[in-house]
């Protein structure tokens, strides 16, 4: 019958209206300034600069300027200098470190390639995304010290992925420790038998994957 | 100068502006448009002859009235005579439907 | 009294005139229907409230329209066959109309006219009671024209099958 | 009528009579003569600006029922719950540059939204908004609000023509053939009301709507089966008179840019949208006088509230409706819209008149012959919809969707 569709029509559009009022299925808009939305783990967008920790973020950088990214960069938003001197870092190995390292986030798309080429997981996915700002060059093109968030901040965001790198670069650091006792152990030992190859064998799997690569997924490591 | 007067200069003044419309203006639908505003002169005379004649005047009004529903019936088919004639011959001036077969 | 119905003689007036002198089809058609609005405020002024709006009703609300539509449906073609209307024309026109007012207008100033009081106005009821009445067959026939002019509009600008061999 | 006779009427409550009270008591003290001119021009800014809040709020509620039925909160930013918000716009309008193509009709599209709003307002003063609440009496208000109403389509072809750009144009085209499409409906649904009534004047079919009938039942038109079915043929032409989706097709968004509006910006484009919301609020304030009963209390005990305040309430409530229904309906195509008007409008309101009619004629039928009454007239709403239906629907059954399921 003519009419009989229209008022379906109506009876949908009238249990929207009053069903927003009091049924949040049917109410899914969140008024973003003041309701952050929840993002999913997975969420990722623009990179920033791991540093170690919060209080000296200059001076706890993972970066080490070995400029890989910035060359793997497709759109070429990264630009690093190197420092002239050294700085030991948390292992402290004396590095070199950035002197001056810039994402110009107007031109980059996201890709993530430099996450994933980085030897030294110093680079990481920010889950920043209101990156808006009145000024191209001082808003957008972000420096050193923009950059730059402690571990905790990476494991507040990306909690599975930050633990699995950390475990990662313990495993690495204990092999590297093993890796010294046993080199002056041999040293002492036996100074012209010290080889350098013999030491990567003994229960350091995780070292011997490409150190960049996104881990597979699985259980975390238990702890770092 | 009576009301009536008015009346009456208004509607001759329409009627002639009518006039010269149909007359002068080759343009079809100014020329319906025209024989529109002779009627309305027409219908002004009924009018005014109603309010400030002699009295018995009503039928003037039915007059106006019929007067107005035929005015309407007139536009309608003229301009559809109008539409039809552009088709056939891609204008509208009224000289150039002069002949009956086209 | 006077002075107002002068007043808007003159409104309804000069709207005609320059309808009809504009080049504009579209300016001139709604110059005409300003003119009939004038007309409709004129028979308020005078006292004919019923008719005043019928008329507005059926010349603003229909004729206009009627009109507007055939002026955008008859845009004139790129080349117009016929030479520009020729002045020789225009003059003769504007002289018959010239005779024309100077009759109507002579016959209606030197015309001593009865100055009677306006009678009172008609009520809308007495106006129905005379349709529906002793003018009951126009009533009807008017209807039945209306109709026909419908049926006869729609089959005069609807345009023709191609089967039937129209050059639409 | 009906409620003169009746003694100690809620028509001397206070409250009842404060507008004119009020009225009075500014008008009191002026010199006899000067006196209806000072009430005329003071009911013309009564309605200017009620009308004028109303058009300003319309427009809010409107965004938010919208928004809340897309599951979104609508403007909530302006004020507290962006009550603020048409004032905020007015100042955009306001502050915006007036920019008016170089090859447009500069007078007519001058004019065009200066004559749109004037008629949309016109039309207003034969309204009875309330008892003794009407700005012009007349005994052709019908046929004046109509000859008013008429007009507007006009307008939009002024502000199309006017603006030499071919979306504007098309608008106007569309606009002349939704007005003669629809102006017909439109005036026929009016006509039975008229032939009951007995009267042209808007006072005259309220106080004929006066009453109940046992007590309960309002006597209005609306609610009597040649009355409901003019009222929803009025409804549906209204709609199309108005502009409003799904008949919206002068200024359809997605097909014409904005139709007549393209060329138009600031506030002349402010206008305009202020001319269709007047226009929808008089259509519905007329449907309110013609078929709901005007001011009249739908129930007796309910007669203590004033009578401008049901008038209100009705009106109001027509306008949600007209929200509802842009919220729900995709437009038409404008063969489909004159085929609605010309194959199924029409007739049913022609059948209608005839109902209308039958109905008048057999005012005097009570007690077991009122029941007949009425099934007569429900028979003569139901089959010739049920006709027309079926012939309007002919080939189009229903759709079947071959990758979805609706």
């Amino acid at each position: 019958m003519l009419g009989k569709g229209l008022l379906q029509g109506l009876a949908v559009t009238a249990k929207n209206l009053v069903g927003s009022y009091h049924d949040p299925a049917r109410y899914v808009t969140q008024e973003y300034p003041e309701v952050q939305p929840k993002l999913p783990e997975a969420y990722r967008n623009f990179p920033f600069l791991v540093s170690e920790t919060a209080d000296d973020p200059m001076g706890t950088l993972r970066c080490v300027a070995c400029q890989i990214c910035e060359k793997e960069c497709p759109p070429q938003c990264i630009y690093i200098e190197k420092s002239k001197d050294k700085k030991p870092d948390a292992n402290g190995k004396l590095q070199i470190y950035p002197a001056v390292f810039a994402i110009d986030t107007a031109v980059c798309m996201s890709c993530q390639i430099c996450v994933e080429v980085c030897p030294f997981d110093a680079i990481k996915m920010d889950q920043e995304f209101a990156i808006a700002a009145t000024d191209r060059f001082d808003g957008l093109l972000l420096n050193r010290e923009q950059l730059a968030k402690p571990n905790a901040y990476y494991h507040q965001i990306h909690p599975t992925e930050a633990s699995e790198v950390d475990a990662r670069l313990a495993a690495e650091r204990r092999a590297a420790e093993e890796k010294a006792r046993l080199a002056a152990a041999a040293k002492a030992a036996a100074p012209k038998a010290a080889a350098p190859t013999a030491a990567a064998a003994p229960g350091v799997p995780a070292a011997s994957a490409s150190p960049g690569s996104i881990p597979p997924p699985g259980p975390p490591p238990s702890s770092s | 100068m009576s009301p009536l007067h008015v009346c009456l200069a208004l509607s001759a003044a329409l009627f002639c502006t009518g006039l010269v419309a149909v007359l002068v203006r080759g343009n079809a639908i100014l020329v319906l448009l025209g024989v529109e505003l002779m009627l309305n002169a027409a219908n002004l005379n009924f009018i005014a002859f109603w309010r400030f004649g002699p009295g018995g005047g009503e039928v003037g009004l039915v007059f106006v009235l019929f007067s107005i529903a035929v005015a309407a019936a007139e536009a309608a088919v003229g301009m559809a005579l109008v539409i039809a004639v552009h088709r056939h011959l891609r204008t509208i001036r009224v000289a150039a439907a002069n002949r009956l077969k086209g | 009294m006077t002075l107002l119905l002068a007043v808007l003689a003159l409104v309804c007036l000069v709207p005609a005139v320059a309808a009809v002198l504009v080049r504009n089809l579209i300016h001139s058609a709604l110059l005409f229907v300003l003119a009939w609005l004038g007309l409709a405020v004129f028979y308020l002024a005078v006292g004919a409230e019923f008719i005043a709006f019928a008329h507005a009703l059926v010349y603003v609300g229909g004729v206009s329209m009627v009109v507007l539509f055939a002026v955008l449906l008859t845009r004139p073609g790129r080349v117009d066959p016929l030479p520009p209307p020729s002045t020789q024309r225009a003059i003769g026109g504007v002289a018959a109309v010239a005779l024309v007012a100077s009759m109507l207008g002579s016959s209606i100033f030197w015309t001593r006219l009865p100055s009677m009081e306006p009678i009172p106005m008609v009520s809308l009821r007495r106006l129905g009671e005379l349709l529906a009445g002793p003018y009951l067959v126009a009533l009807l026939l008017v209807g039945l024209i209306l109709t026909v002019a419908l049926i006869g509009g729609l089959l005069l600008a609807a345009p023709r099958r191609p089967s039937e061999g129209g050059d639409a | 009528m009906i409620l003169a006779a009746a003694p100690a009427s809620p028509a001397d409550a206070w409250l009842e009579r404060a507008p004119v009270l009020l009225r009075d008591a500014l008008t009191g003290w002026l010199p006899d003569a000067l006196r209806p001119w000072v009430a005329a021009l003071l009911s013309i800014a009564t309605i200017l600006g009620v009308f004028g809040l109303l058009f300003a709020y319309m427009t809010l509620a409107e965004r938010k029922i919208l928004g809340r039925i897309q599951n979104r909160p609508g403007p909530n930013r302006t004020g507290p719950f962006g009550l603020l918000q048409p004032f905020a716009d007015a100042i955009k309008a306001l502050t915006k540059e007036d920019i008016v193509p170089r090859a447009a009709d500069q007078v007519l599209h001058f004019l065009a939204p200066v004559v749109l709003v004037a008629l949309s307002l016109i039309g207003l003063a034969v309204i009875p908004f309330g008892r003794n609440l009407v700005a012009v009496e007349m005994e052709a208000s019908v046929l004046y609000f109509f000859a008013a109403g008429a007009a507007t389509e006009l307008a939009i072809f002024m502000a199309g023509w006017a603006s030499r750009n071919k979306y504007s144009l098309l608008a106007a085209m569309r606009a002349l053939a939704q007005l003669i499409s629809y102006e017909v409906p439109l005036l026929l649904s009016v006509v039975p009301v008229i032939v009951v009534a007995g009267s042209l004047s808007t006072t005259d079919i309220v106080a004929a709507q006066g009453g109940w009938a046992a007590g309960l039942w309002p006597h209005w038109h609306a609610l009597t089966p040649w009355g409901f079915s003019a009222f929803a043929v009025f409804m549906v032409a209204a709609l199309a008179e108005s502009n409003r989706s799904p008949f919206d097709l002068p200024e359809a968004e997605s097909e014409l840019i904005a139709g007549h509006l393209t060329e138009y910006s600031g506030f002349k484009y402010a206008l305009f949208f202020m001319a269709e919301y007047l226009g929808m609020a008089a259509l519905s304030a007329m449907a309110v006088t013609l078929f709901l009963g005007g001011w009249q209390a739908p129930l007796a005990v309910l007669e203590f509230i004033p009578s401008y305040a049901w008038f209100g309430v009705k009106l109001l409530l027509l306008l949600l409706g007209f929200i509802w229904i842009r919220a729900t309906f995709p437009r038409l195509r404008i063969d489909q819209l004159t085929r609605l008007s010309w194959k199924f409008l029409v007739p049913l309101a022609l059948v209608n008149l005839i109902n209308g009619g039958v109905w008048a004629a057999t005012a005097d039928w009570t007690g077991a012959a009122a029941v007949v009454r009425w099934f007569i007239s429900a028979l003569g709403v139901v089959v010739p919809f049920i006709f027309l239906a079926r012939s309007l629907s002919a080939g189009y059954g229903p759709r079947t969707y071959r990758y979805a399921s609706p």
